[in-house]
């Protein structure tokens, strides 16, 4: 049984992860219909960022909670710089152009980045993986069982990554939904063109989503590195094809559905290493996946747009 | 889009017989291949690099008729290659010890790699039709995102495979490929690309493309259109897997992941969605584009410590060069034209038929 | 240069300037859609824009609205000169364009398609008064106002364009075929709230088929022929003009 | 009906008299320097092996060249990145030997990639060294292929025994990689062994190189409590894993092979693997100077404590130039001929004896962690 | 005369809670020319996407040429001589008019072979592998067939008074135009009964007369039904010989366009007050 709880909890957090990530791929999705396929690497960078910071500040002041806030707007910050950089010299040129272009151009940035951070030239962190230090210092939040070595655990930084997920997709979906700027997000979405006709600035509404998106992207990082203490060149592509997962799952382009696609596979490959066979998962999440297409084409929350002949 | 018209078009210029421009194009391939092959028997590296590209074409080609001529977003065909990969190599492992005696060694090899490839073509074309059909509920970035989900369950599916011999891959699969078979294969999956857009199956699949709820109405049958695209393609990813399979000394899952995929989808698009011929240039110029990185930077000599590390520049400065190619052209190298039809006085118009 | 070429009949009634349009070229790629357009519109007033498929009416109106960025030429509107500038920097200066194709955003309600209209307003008891207003106008969309624009009649996707145009209170409305697809009945309702819109002061650019219908509405009518402005006059003046019986009217 | 197979014997004679002119055929540069090439994985995944190990060549070749080069001649290293991909190692070694015209190559880490090589190798007669692939398949493609490294039936059963005979293990669970056929090789001879010695294999639970979430398959483990984990995978992963392991409360000693080895592993560990063992080629803390003096030098030109990959690369890269030095010529066959008699070389992991099947015969080092160090516990030999 | 080539028995179709079309019935023989009109929303499209198989009915029967096409595909349908064009013009916008209008063009042996039942669709099936093989073996009867195809599409886009824009892609056309170029690749299907969706919208008065002159020449020469639905009554009262009204779903009202124009139901939906006084003189 705490076996059974311990599974669920891990679940709960890898999901957690995912969700996050999925968070800004779902957003960027909405607006711009673009896979963003260097979402994932944006949030690599991200926490390199992030970890130069800690770095600087040294051991003490790192997990202080100025420094700990500080390695978040550098890390969030530098990202949306970034995410502001490559949108508008990457993505805006090719915006008339067919959807595919973008994609390419994505693919494109994805390998400049992994590759290059694999580079130990200049400032650049080579390919070995890092340790990524921890400035939320780990404390056990929930145990059960005997204290000293006890069956279950839950940590605080489980708990803190749960509760801002849950908060910032109530505030993404609450910007999306409720507010003057989401539905300018959601008319640029449809058709950026007509949107401008309404006096929607439609450079500005997609650049602002990017930098979002790619702010989030850096904040699901370093909560990541923070979870699984490592951070590596090329953790961009394996957590950014999860969480394009989760979001597809969930109905890529909507906010709740991101949450609940994350934290769905993050369960479903918890409990396929934890009960069934363990060199499965990644066949069994994506098998996952495609049962939730099969049933429901647009993702479990999504609707496939509305075609009227 | 003029292509379609280009084959039917009134009468026939080339003067050629209707009855022989069928069979032509084949007359004049096998030999110039066959002498290829005899020229380019002494330079190994030539060789293999010839054999990298073809694969690549072949791959880039099939999956245009999917991605560019239907316009359905699949993006898990190096999935279909690493099953034909495997099939064809475990076939070729079990009849390593086989020959057949009637026929010189030499050519009783060149018959089992074909027995093989048809294995590994025909498995993968199954393959296709198993993904195909219950993905054809699924539109646009969905259809993609599921194609490159069974791309990854056919690699950890190899991956777990004692047969296979799970990570470690295959070896000892007799390297019986030459210039001249890769080669015949290109042109084999080239012929069928262009006679394809040459004929009122084409114009259906372009149909879809361009509007399905249209095309339907039209009489095109859109299902089973879009399942015998995906079924012709993933047969010659299959062959192309195949072909893979017998010039590198060991195949393991790791060159079949989803980067394999998208390395695809980025020569068909560079090339110009739809475009046969731009297909073909794109995996060309991208097969060569990091030997050619790495020829420029080995330029730089080998003493210092940062010329050693120039081989690893190459990645990231390809990643780059994607970047600066669509941003240049995006609408890919010919767009959806033929080369032929960009740079008309290149090549008579009677090529077209081919 | 089409000044000299153009054909007036009959005198124009004075209207404040408000835009002004001046020799607009505009291209797509190879295409040269207009040639040099010249037209004003005051105050006030109604204009008819007709012409044959492809003379390039819809052309026009994205130049003005700056959904296209003219390759020579000049426009100004409310005093200032507008030539390129982006589309939504022109709405807060009170343009709306309702485009052909109606471009309404198909998975949004009815309702939040109207109050993207009003994106830059910030009076909300206005904004609802002007919902009302519209519901007045085009009833069926009130019915409808929970339903996915999408999934609306072709007639009724009309109506919310043009309802969606007016809630951004524009001092001038640009109209693209605005009686395309509509029954008889509700083109006819249609035309006479604009003629109320017009009366509480708002001025028309409209861009119509039907040029019994547009040139009967407007105080003065143009004629584009591929992309250059070959006639113009008041309303009345062109339709008895034999010519335009002939090739617009057909008879 | 039977085919009649060339003897491995006669296809390698054929390949290096196609070799000969490409080794012998000097081009203009060839006249004074001897061209070697190497081939290891500079990005990707497993980066950091092929860039240790480049790094081990190069401190070996420069000192070579200080020392006045072979035969008068300067050593120059051509090295070509593979990405980590078996083609691209093929690919690149075919361009060495053929573009290139290299007398000799050394690498890859990885035996996946050093079985491609070493097919295209054997073929053009072109000697290679695989400075630290251990699977026993790579250096059976034929009589041109040698390692300078051990081979995993041996590293398994070493593990098995030590485990058996030093932890006193009954129950020892297992935690491979399931992406490297070296991690699936050990998994292999360690549950034979391991179970013929009289222990039991829990369980065996897979993860995926690049995975950073082990808590699940941990989680498994744990239910089983084993007396110790045998987790033969790559440094990068095995840091990761350690930490999880210790934050869910599994606290038994972790064991592991080679793959541990970098200083990297305690960075990303913490402290988490004090108490864990794993086998190894060499012990940085050997006292030997040759060894020490290799370790001071390789810090002063790449900064940091060489791990097992850049030790075996610097031996891998000295057997060469020693047989380089006693070949008559460059030739494949000669180069080849020189390489086979290597005996007792005193490398820096170990003293080199190749045997009839061109494998080491060396003995294994058993290191234990603790505070971010290594402490050299025992040597078992083959 | 034989039986109906088209012909809906009590169809209607709900979305949701919305009934957009009830107790829908129709018939089209061969020759007819008839309207359906109503006001916008009323299901007018919707009864054309039901009848080509688009959407499914969910209650009542549609039978093209006889046979029941419930729950076949709209390709299907279309084989059994329905086609149709859209209101929302829907082209192969990237493919030249020429290739449009050979999409929807089939050689004389895919027709022979049309039918529903088991034996047709194992003949349609093989005679398809054989045209597969015969395209990529270039075999000269491929050549005359594809040869075949593109006159009859010249034909064709002659007919529709486009052939100086054969080679021109779809989407370059004017407007009017390409409402014609729909035309003319819904008769490449050969129908027996063509559906057309407001075939007027974006005309000008002049194109619309030469409109009408076109949909009657065109029931006369390919011996057509025709089915329009249009807004523009003097086109509807025009050409029509019979004409059905729907409003909310119901079909409040049918007969000849003099019968029509008169029911009061029908003006009151529709027409509106105004026509009898501004059209009633004209039509
Ligand atoms: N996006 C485009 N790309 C290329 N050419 C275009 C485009 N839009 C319009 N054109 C061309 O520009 C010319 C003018 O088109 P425009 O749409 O302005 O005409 P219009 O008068 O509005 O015609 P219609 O009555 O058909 O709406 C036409 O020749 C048309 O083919
Ligand atoms: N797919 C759908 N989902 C929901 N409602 C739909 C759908 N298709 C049509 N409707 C509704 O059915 C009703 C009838 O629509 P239809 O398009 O048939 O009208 P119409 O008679 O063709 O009108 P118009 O003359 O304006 O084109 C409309 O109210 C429309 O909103
Ligand atoms: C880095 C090493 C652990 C590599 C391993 N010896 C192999 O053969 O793959
Ligand atoms: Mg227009
Ligand atoms: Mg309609």
């Amino acid at each position: 049984m705490s076996e059974f709880i311990q599974h669920l909890i891990n679940g709960i957090s890898a999901g957690t992860i995912y969700a996050l990530v999925a968070l800004g791929y779902t957003m960027v999705y909405g607006v711009l219909k673009l896979i963003n396929f260097a979402h994932g690497d944006v949030m690599m960078v991200g926490v390199y960022m992030g970890y130069a910071t800690a770095f600087g500040l040294g051991r003490q002041a790192q997990s202080s909670p100025w420094g700990v806030l500080l390695i978040f707007v550098v890390a969030m910050g530098g990202c949306a710089l970034m995410g502001f950089l490559i949108e508008r010299f990457a993505y805006r040129p090719l915006r008339e152009k067919p959807r595919l272009t973008a994609l390419i151009t994505a693919i494109g940035i994805s390998f400049t980045l992994s590759y290059g951070f694999q580079l130990d030239i200049g400032f650049l962190p080579g390919s070995a993986p890092r340790a990524f230090p921890q400035i939320i210092q780990p404390s056990q939040w929930f145990t059960l069982g005997d204290p000293e070595f006890p069956d279950v655990v839950v940590w605080n930084w489980q708990v803190i990554s749960l509760v801002l997920a849950v908060v910032l997709m109530a505030g993404l979906q609450y910007l999306v939904y409720g507010t003057r700027f989401g539905r300018a997000m959601r008319a640029v979405s449809f058709d950026h063109r007509v949107a401008a006709l309404m006096g929607i600035p439609t450079d500005r509404v997609i650049s602002v989503t990017f930098m979002i998106g790619s702010a989030l992207a850096a904040g699901a990082g370093l909560l990541y590195a923070i979870k699984d203490t490592s951070v590596s060149p090329l953790m961009g592509l394996y957590v950014g094809l999860k969480a394009f997962v989760a979001a597809v799952i969930g109905g890529i382009g909507n906010v709740p559905g991101a949450m609940v696609g994350g934290l769905l596979l993050g369960l479903v490959e918890e409990f396929v290493v934890g009960y069934a066979a363990s060199t499965w998962r990644d066949a069994v999440a994506f098998g996952f996946l495609i049962l939730v297409l099969l049933v429901r084409p647009g993702g479990l929350f999504g609707r496939v747009a509305a075609e009227k002949v | 889009m003029r292509t379609a018209s280009a084959v039917s078009g009134s009468g026939s210029p080339s003067g050629v017989p209707a009855s022989l421009r069928g069979i032509l194009p084949v007359l004049v391939a096998v030999p110039a291949l066959l002498v290829l092959d005899w020229l380019l028997s002494n330079s190994p590296f030539a060789n293999y690099l010839l054999s990298i590209m073809a694969v690549n074409i072949i791959l880039a080609v099939s999956l245009n008729i999917v991605n560019g001529m239907t316009g359905q977003f699949s993006i898990g065909h190096a999935g279909f290659m690493a099953v034909g990969a495997y099939l064809a190599g475990v076939t070729s492992l079990a009849l390593k010890d086989v020959a057949l005696s009637f026929l010189p060694v030499a050519v009783s090899d060149q018959v089992f790699l074909v027995v093989a490839l048809l294995v590994g073509g025909i498995s993968a074309a199954l393959a296709g039709f198993l993904v195909g059909l219950p993905s054809l509920r699924l539109r646009g970035d969905y259809l993609a995102i599921v194609t490159l989900g069974f791309g990854e369950i056919i690699r950890v599916a190899v991956t777990n495979t004692e047969a296979f011999g799970r990570a470690l891959g295959l070896s000892g699969i007799p390297q019986t490929s030459s210039v001249a078979m890769v080669g015949f294969w290109v042109f084999l999956v080239v012929l069928v690309a262009r006679r394809i857009a040459g004929s009122s199956h084409g114009r259906s699949l372009w149909a879809i493309r361009e509007d399905e709820v249209a095309a339907e109405a039209m009489g095109v049958n859109t299902t089973g259109y879009k399942v015998r695209a995906f079924v012709i393609s993933s047969f010659f990813a299959g062959v192309a897997g195949g072909l893979f399979a017998h010039f590198v000394p060991i195949i393991n899952p790791g060159s079949f992941t989803f980067v394999k995929s998208m390395e695809i989808v980025v020569m068909v698009v560079l090339g110009g969605l739809g475009s046969t011929t731009g297909a073909i240039v794109a995996a060309v110029f991208l097969t060569l584009l990091p030997e050619a990185l790495r020829s420029a930077f080995s330029a730089f000599g080998s003493e210092s410590n940062l010329a050693q590390q120039v081989d690893q520049i190459r990645m990231p400065v390809y990643g780059l060069l994607l970047v600066v190619l669509m941003l240049s052209r995006p609408q890919g190298l010919f767009g959806t034209k033929e080369l032929w039809e960009v740079i008309p006085r290149w090549i008579p118009r009677r090529r077209k038929g081919m | 240069m089409s000044e000299a070429q153009v054909k007036v009949l009959g005198a124009r009634q004075e209207f404040a300037p408000l835009l002004t349009v001046d020799g607009v070229k505009v291209s797509y790629g190879a295409i040269q859609a207009l040639k040099g357009v010249t037209l004003k519109v005051g105050k006030g007033e109604v204009v008819a824009l007709i012409g044959a498929n492809g003379a390039g009416k819809t052309s026009t109106l994205r130049a003005v609205s700056g959904m296209l960025k003219p390759v020579g030429g000049r426009i100004s509107f409310a005093g200032e000169d507008t030539t390129g500038a982006k589309a939504h920097t022109l709405v807060p200066r009170g343009m709306a364009h309702a485009p052909e194709g109606r471009g309404i955003f198909p998975n949004l309600t009815v309702l939040e398609n109207l109050e993207l209209g009003a994106y830059l307003r910030n009076d909300a008891d206005g904004i609802a008064a002007d919902l009302e207003k519209s519901y007045g106008l085009f009833p069926k969309l009130k019915e409808r106002r929970k339903q996915l624009a999408g999934t609306l009649s072709g007639g009724e996707q009309q109506m919310l364009a043009i309802a969606r145009a007016l809630l951004s209170r524009p001092k001038l409305l640009l109209l693209d075929e605005p009686s395309l697809g509509l029954a008889p009945q509700v083109t006819e309702t249609i035309f006479r709230n604009l003629r109320d819109v017009n009366a509480a002061g708002v001025s028309i650019l409209l861009v119509e088929q039907n040029a019994h219908l547009a040139l009967n509405f407007a105080h003065y009518g143009y004629v584009l022929e591929t992309g250059e402005v070959v006639m113009a006059g008041p309303g009345k003046a062109l339709l008895e003009s034999p010519e335009i019986r002939k090739a617009y009217l057909g008879e | 009906e039977k085919k009649t197979q060339p003897a491995p014997a006669d296809k390698g004679g054929q390949g290096g008299q196609v070799a000969q002119p490409a080794a012998g055929g000097a081009t203009p540069a060839a006249s004074d320097t001897i061209v070697l090439g190497e081939v290891g994985s500079l990005t990707g995944a497993q980066a950091t092996f092929g860039v240790s190990t480049r790094n081990g060549v190069d401190l070996a070749i420069k000192e070579a060249n200080a020392a006045g080069g072979v035969k008068g001649k300067k050593l120059k290293v051509i090295v070509y990145d593979d990405q980590g991909k078996p083609e691209e190692a093929a690919q690149a070694v075919t361009r060495l030997i053929t573009q290139d015209k290299v007398v000799l190559i050394l690498g890859e880490v990885a035996s996946s990639n050093s079985l491609a090589m070493a097919e295209k190798a054997q073929a053009a007669g072109v000697p290679m060294i695989t400075p630290s692939s251990t699977n026993p398949s790579v250096t059976e493609k034929g009589e041109y292929i040698f390692r300078v490294c051990f081979i995993d039936p041996f590293q398994g059963f070493v593990m098995a025994k030590f485990a058996r005979e030093h932890l006193k293990a009954d129950r020892v669970a297992i935690l491979q990689d399931n992406k490297s056929a070296y991690s699936i090789g050990l998994t292999d001879v360690f549950t034979q062994k391991f179970a013929e010695m009289g222990g039991k294999i829990v369980t065996t639970q897979s993860y995926s190189q690049g995975d950073t979430n082990f808590r699940a398959q941990l989680t498994a483990i744990k239910k089983e409590k084993p007396q110790a984990i045998y987790v033969p995978g790559y440094y990068n992963d095995v840091g990761i894993i350690a930490r999880q392991a210790r934050e869910m409360g599994v606290t038994v000693p972790l064991m592991g092979g080679d793959g541990w080895d970098s200083e990297k592993l305690y960075e990303l560990a913490g402290n988490a693997l004090d108490g864990s063992y794993f086998s190894n080629h060499y012990s940085p803390s050997n006292p030997d100077p040759k060894v020490q003096k290799f370790i001071s030098d390789y810090k002063a030109a790449y900064g940091g404590v060489p791990d097992a990959l850049a030790a075996l690369g610097y031996d891998a890269a000295k057997v060469a130039i020693a047989a380089l030095e006693r070949a008559q010529d460059t030739s494949g066959p000669a180069v080849r001929d020189a390489i086979a008699q290597t005996k007792d070389f005193p490398g820096v992991a170990g003293n080199i004896t190749l045997d009839q099947n061109r494998n080491a015969v060396k003995s294994a080092a058993i290191l234990k962690i603790g505070n971010g160090k290594t402490e050299f516990v025992t040597t078992i030999n083959p | 005369m034989s039986g109906p080539l088209l012909e809906a028995v009590g169809v209607s179709i709900q979305f949701g809670g919305l009934k957009a079309l009830s107790d829908f019935n129709l018939a089209i023989h061969k020759g007819d020319l008839q309207g359906l009109i109503g006001p916008n929303g009323a299901g007018k499209t919707t009864a054309f996407n039901v009848l080509t198989g688009v959407y499914q009915p969910t209650q009542g029967e549609v039978r093209v040429s006889g046979q029941r096409v419930n729950g076949r595909l709209p390709h299907q349908i279309n084989h059994l001589g329905l086609a149709r064009t859209f209101q929302n013009i829907r082209l192969f916008r990237a493919l030249t008019a020429l290739d449009n209008v050979k999409v929807a063009c089939r050689g004389q042996a895919a027709l022979n072979e049309e039918g529903l039942g088991a034996g047709a669709k194992f003949r349609g099936a093989m005679r398809n592998y054989r045209d597969w093989w015969r395209a990529l073996m270039l075999t000269p009867g491929f050549q005359a067939e594809e040869r075949e195809l593109t006159r009859q599409a010249e034909h064709l886009l002659e007919v529709m008074g486009l052939a100086h824009r054969r080679d021109e892609e779809a989407r370059n056309l004017p407007y009017g135009e390409q409402r014609r170029l729909e035309i003319a690749r819904a008769l490449g299907t050969r129908p027996k009964v063509l559906l057309l969706d407001e075939p007027a919208a974006g005309m000008n008065t002049r194109e619309k007369a030469d409109l009408m002159v076109l949909i009657r020449k065109l029931r006369d020469e390919f011996d057509l039904g025709i089915l329009v639905i249009e807004h523009d009554m003097k086109l509807v009262m025009g050409i029509c010989e019979q004409i059905t009204v729907l409003d909310h779903g119901e079909t409040i009202a049918r007969g000849a366009p003099a019968e029509v124009r008169s029911d009061r139901k029908v003006i009151e939906a529709y027409l509106g007050d105004s026509y009898l006084e501004s059209h009633g003189g004209a039509a």
